[in-house]
């Protein structure tokens, strides 16, 4: 008896029952989700009526670790955050830092920190390109991808003996000189980046195939993306020409042309070739700073103990995957009070709801690689 | 020798995953024991020389209608209906009819295979040359004698699959509800 | 005697060819397919700018039977919730079912375990169109959602694909007149051609319809790995996997064999009927010889002893298979195994190349999505096939009923199907667009399951 | 060699066994399966009346009951998924509407 009245409550249950609705468990154990996001996708068939993202699975707690160290040892964390462009993330805090305390890098380390910054820019999206790719299924541009990446993480590696979390820069400046040949090695990178580019165009941009795994997918308009404070590619994907770059430069920024590239209809396409139109700016700019890299200090005036005035300060770069904030406070005293961040990644990430419903499964690992997330810096 | 082998090999295959098909509560494995059964008569059609249906069994109906089958039932997610009871005891009369026709048909089968010169049964076959090449022999009869029947079946196959797909199409109406 | 004994001799006496074929087919495809995949690697890592397996044994020669032996004794994992009978059922109908379908395929002229089966093209789709109830059940059987997405993937792959590749193999069919197997190549050898030169839209038809039937990339979708973890296969581990793996492996060689049975003039050498062209039959015992030599070149750069004395093993293998080659050609009563032999390298070498090309672009294409495979599927490839068995036909029947040239015109045909298709194509994808373009996006993704 | 009569006991007792099925199992995609073995069962009959006559008929009749099959298959899991889809049950005995 006890069948028949399970009978009748699976009966009543029309969400067991049916093609209606099911719900599939994306992660965060899965090959495409870069990392540990977790995502409860509802599927109607294989058509995606919405989504849950679930995060914080890599929760490290950055900020309130931030809390507890003083200026300079907060630096090596915030490089783990989003761990395939450290050098982006440090440059943001040693900047927000150096305003707080009112101090300006000298000219040589400013020029450095842009060769690294940009040359950390072409990794990350490297990086983006190879998983994003092979999320779509095409196996060889990610071994192309790495291969270039391996240089630039060579170049790191010679210049500050670390290749992922490099902790490449200091408050202040630069703690390492560049090395000998350095200027050579990222030459010799730049010239022959183009030829790489190159392959990977000739592989995907004109591939039917990727074409039409792309175009018209997760569509985000310049509204929307204004609206979810989606930045980075992302934004400039959708038409909108904002690049803190050229809006609010920082470091070096002002003193070389380059050009921001804009998609038209904001959708994986047109992501895919702003990304690819940014290494090719980012190959650019590298090959302008190091024409001149002033002679000097690489230091600027900052004492053994970072004591900064008490007061708040907020400061933003154009991180590879976005804008990348830092928001801290100080009292005054040799520990950040509090240090807010502005991770681009879990800011874009609020998109993919409204990017993936009415797909498919398929579209949606192909818009959560649109968006470029690292986990890392997602959960923080 | 072989073909006795091969013959009680076959039937005894099917008959047993019949029987199973009949009697399993869970709807793909009766899918499974009937994709068996139908294998095994596509090995006794072979041992009939007759290789074109044969292939054709195992095409359309292992292939094609099974895997539809098999397709459906996953869809519709049988596994609730799991729960119910198998068989409906007021049929129980039904099956007793059929078993003494069954038995009937068998003992007519059975005797009048021992009755000489009554033209029911044939003890020996004609020559299995006769029907080789197979596919050709079936091929000329198919379009020569059977034109007009072989042209029916394809409307009716056709009429099948538009109305299994007008059968199965969700109504506009109904997604959004 | 015993009659039973009798009988069992009796049997064996008429039997003991095709028995021995089928042994040699059981036991040397798995292996075979084992090293399908050491190639694969290979050449991926060729094409990747890296190196490949270079560890088990010289250049990773030994990687498949280090693989095999760690999938033997993996643990076998079988899901609580899994439908036990099933779940153990579904590798073994994969695995048996790729295998025996190599049962009709002409290896060489007499390597054949079903020789005189006049319907020989016809068992072999059939059969091997039974490893896709593997895949289904396998993927019901695992009560995971990724499994049973995989498995309805591959459910509407195989019926589309199918339907496509079953008449691209029509248009072969026509121009041979046959469904036997060695009726097939010989018939290509009476008409001094290649099937694939009368009739190329039906080969290209076919190819990518083999790729979709075997579920390579860029139609892998029912084991998408970044979207489905491994589809059909995800709640599958060790030897039950290697099945599924050894079964997909061996359909390939199934595929490849049937285009080169219908396209590629089978066992045939090229130009099979140009005489001073002789000297090709040499060419079989020559190339393993040399394949001998450059082993024994590398064994001496290898940087370990053991892999030395591999490669050397390799060598002696290479000349033994050579010599086996070469003497019959010396001695006599010999002389009759030698269409066998090279019809086997030449059919082998052919099934190679197809793979190859398999192997090709899964490394240089994207995948595809759900509703774009349905959509080639349904919109170019099968009105092709259509429009191509058509007009091979009409283009036979011109041929027959005048004395026109064969050749000129089923080359007339294949040009007229493939404009009239392109058209049709451009129709329906400028159609197709339009009216993508007039939806809004969010109903962009249409009904995968429609076609 | 075997008699005519062995292939059609085989055949009989198919049919035996697709009647029960068809008549006691409440689930119509099992009933469908039943009817599928009852139309082999007769296959097997018409294969053996063609092979002990020497005429492709009886194949060429083995074909037609094969597409028929295939329409009936086609036709019966549509009206099935159809079924479903409103009232969410595969149970012979719960269609009992004629109309909804």
């Amino acid at each position: 008896m006890g069948n028949a009245l399970q009978d009748d409550a699976l009966q009543n249950n029309s969400t067991l029952l049916g093609t209606d609705e099911l719900v599939l468990n994306m992660g965060p154990q899965h090959p495409s989700t870069h990392g540990v996001l977790r995502v409860k996708l509802k599927l109607d068939g294989e058509r995606v009526r919405g989504t849950e993202c679930v995060i914080g699975y890599l929760h490290r707690g950055v900020e309130k670790i931030a809390e507890n160290r003083t200026y300079q040892q907060v630096a090596p964390y915030v490089d783990r955050m989003d761990y395939v462009a450290a050098v982006s993330n440090g440059l943001g805090y040693c900047e927000a830092v150096e305003k707080l305390l009112n101090v300006e890098a000298p000219p040589r380390a400013r020029v450095i920190r842009v060769i690294l910054t940009e040359l950390q820019r072409i990794a990350s999206h490297l990086v983006w390109l190879g998983t994003h790719a092979l999320d779509i299924g095409a196996l060889t541009p990610l071994f192309y991808c790495m291969r270039e990446r391996e240089e630039i993480l060579k170049i790191f590696e010679k210049y500050c003996g670390a290749r992922l979390t490099t902790h490449a820069f200091r408050i202040g400046g630069l703690q390492y000189e560049s090395y000998d040949g350095f200027e050579k090695d990222v030459e010799r990178f730049c010239l022959d980046f183009e030829r790489r580019i190159q392959e990977y165009v000739d592989l995907l941009t004109g591939n039917s195939i990727w074409i039409g795994r792309t175009r018209n997918v997760g569509v985000l308009n310049a509204a929307d993306c204004i609206a979810l404070g989606a930045s980075g590619p992302i934004l400039r994907a959708a038409g909108v020409k904002w690049d803190l770059r050229k809006a609010q430069p920082y470091a070096a920024y002002d003193q070389y042309k380059f050009e921001i590239p804009v998609g038209t209809n904001g959708d994986t396409y047109d992501r895919y070739m702003v990304r690819i139109e940014e290494m090719r700016q980012s190959r650019l700019i590298c090959l302008q700073a190091i024409e001149k890299i002033p002679e000097g200090a690489i230091m600027g005036k900052v004492g053994k103990v970072i004591k900064p005035p008490a007061g708040e300060v907020y400061h933003s770069i154009e991180a590879p995957k976005g804008i990348l904030g830092y928001y801290i406070v100080s009292d005054a005293s040799t520990q950040p009070y509090r240090v807010r961040i502005r991770p681009p990644s879990f800011i874009n990430l609020q998109a993919l709801d409204k990017m993936v419903r009415g797909h498919l499964v398929a579209d949606v690992v192909a818009i959560i690689g649109t968006l470029d997330i690292v986990l890392g810096e997602v959960d923080r | 020798m072989l073909d006795s082998v091969l013959f009680y090999f076959f039937a005894g295959v099917a008959v047993i995953s019949a029987a199973l098909m009949v009697t399993r509560r869970n709807a793909i494995h009766s899918a499974v024991f009937l994709i068996t059964t139908l294998l095994a008569t596509a090995g006794i059609f072979l041992q009939l020389r007759a290789e074109f249906l044969f292939i054709a069994q195992i095409i359309i109906y292992v292939g094609g209608i099974m895997v539809l089958f098999i397709f459906v039932i996953m869809l519709v997610r049988l596994d609730v209906a799991l729960h119910h009871i198998r068989f409906r005891m007021k049929n129980l009369v039904v099956t007793l009819v059929i078993a003494v026709l069954g038995a009937e048909a068998g003992a007519i089968i059975y005797y009048a295979r021992k009755l000489p010169g009554q033209g029911l049964f044939i003890e020996k076959m004609a020559p299995a040359q006769n029907l080789a090449p197979n596919s050709e022999k079936l091929a000329q009869s198919l379009f020569s004698n059977y034109l007009l029947p072989f042209e029916i079946a394809s409307v009716l196959l056709l009429v099948a699959m538009v109305g299994a797909v007008v059968m199965a199409k969700n109504k506009k109406g109904t997604e959004d509800s | 005697m015993n009659p039973t004994l009798h009988a069992v001799l009796d049997f064996l006496q008429t039997w003991w060819a095709e028995l021995t074929c089928g042994v040699v087919i059981v036991a040397v495809v798995p292996l075979v397919a084992g090293y399908l995949v050491l190639m694969e690697r290979k050449l991926m890592a060729d094409m990747q700018a890296r190196l490949g397996p270079m560890r088990v044994g010289p250049h990773g020669l030994l990687q498949p039977i280090a693989d095999a032996v760690k999938l033997l004794i993996k643990e076998d994992i079988i899901p609580g919730e899994s439908d036990k009978l099933i779940f153990w059922l579904a590798p073994v109908i994969s695995m048996t079912a790729a295998l025996t379908s190599m049962g009709a395929i002409a290896f060489g002229p007499s390597f054949q375990v079903a020789r005189d089966i006049n319907i020989g093209i016809l068992f072999v789709l059939g059969v091997s169109s039974l490893g896709f109830l593997g895949i289904i059940l396998g993927g019901w059987a695992s009560n995971s959602h990724y499994s049973i997405i995989g498995a309805l993937r591959s459910t509407a792959q195989l019926v589309s694909y199918e339907t496509a590749g079953g008449l691209a193999i029509i248009s072969g069919l026509l121009l041979s007149g046959t469904l036997s197997i060695s009726g097939i190549v010989t018939a290509q050898q009476t008409q001094r051609v290649w099937f694939i030169f009368l009739a190329p839209v039906g080969f290209f038809i076919y190819l990518v319809a083999s790729i979709a039937e075997t579920n390579r990339a860029p139609f892998d979708l029912p084991e998408a790995e970044s979207e489905l973890v491994a589809g059909y296969m995800t709640e599958y581990s060790g030897f039950r996997w290697a099945l599924y793996f050894l079964g997909e492996y061996a359909n390939m060689i199934v595929v490849g064999s049937v285009a080169t049975t219908l396209f590629l003039g089978g066992w045939l050498r090229p130009f099979p009927n140009v005489r001073w062209l002789n000297w090709l039959d040499v060419l079989p015992a020559l190339i393993i010889a040399l394949i001998g030599v450059y082993s024994v070149y590398r064994a001496g750069k290898q940087p370990v002893k053991i892999q030395t004395q591999f490669m050397w093993g390799v060598a002696l293998a290479c000349f033994a298979v050579a010599l086996i080659y070469a003497v019959p050609w010396f001695v006599g009563p010999l002389k009759f195994v030698i269409p066998g032999l090279n019809g086997a390298f030449w059919f082998l070498l052919k099934v190679a190349a197809y793979i190859y090309v398999f192997m090709w672009v899964r490394f240089t294409l994207p995948r595809y999505r759900f509703d774009q495979l349905m959509h080639l599927g349904w919109y170019i490839l099968i009105p092709l096939a259509i429009v191509n068995v058509f007009a091979v036909g009409v283009a036979m029947l011109i041929a027959a009923n005048t004395n026109w040239n064969h050749a000129v015109v089923l080359l007339l045909a294949t040009i007229v199907t493939t404009i009239a298709t392109l058209v049709c194509a451009v129709f329906l994808v400028s159609w197709h667009d339009r009216r993508t373009e007039s939806a809004s996006t969010a109903s962009l993704a249409r009904d995968s399951y429609a076609g | 060699m075997m008699s005519p009569a062995h292939y059609l006991f085989l055949s009989l007792a198919l049919f035996l066994i697709g009647c029960v099925g068809v008549v006691t199992r409440r689930n119509v995609i099992v009933v469908l399966m039943s009817i599928e073995l009852i139309l082999n069962a007769v296959n097997i009959n018409l294969v053996l009346f063609s092979r002990i006559f020497g005429d492709a008929a009886g194949q060429v009749f083995a074909l037609f009951i094969i597409a028929d099959a295939a329409a009936e298959a086609a036709v019966g899991l549509g009206i099935i998924i159809a079924f479903f889809r409103n009232r969410e049950t595969v149970l012979a005995d719960e269609m009992d509407l004629l109309k909804w």
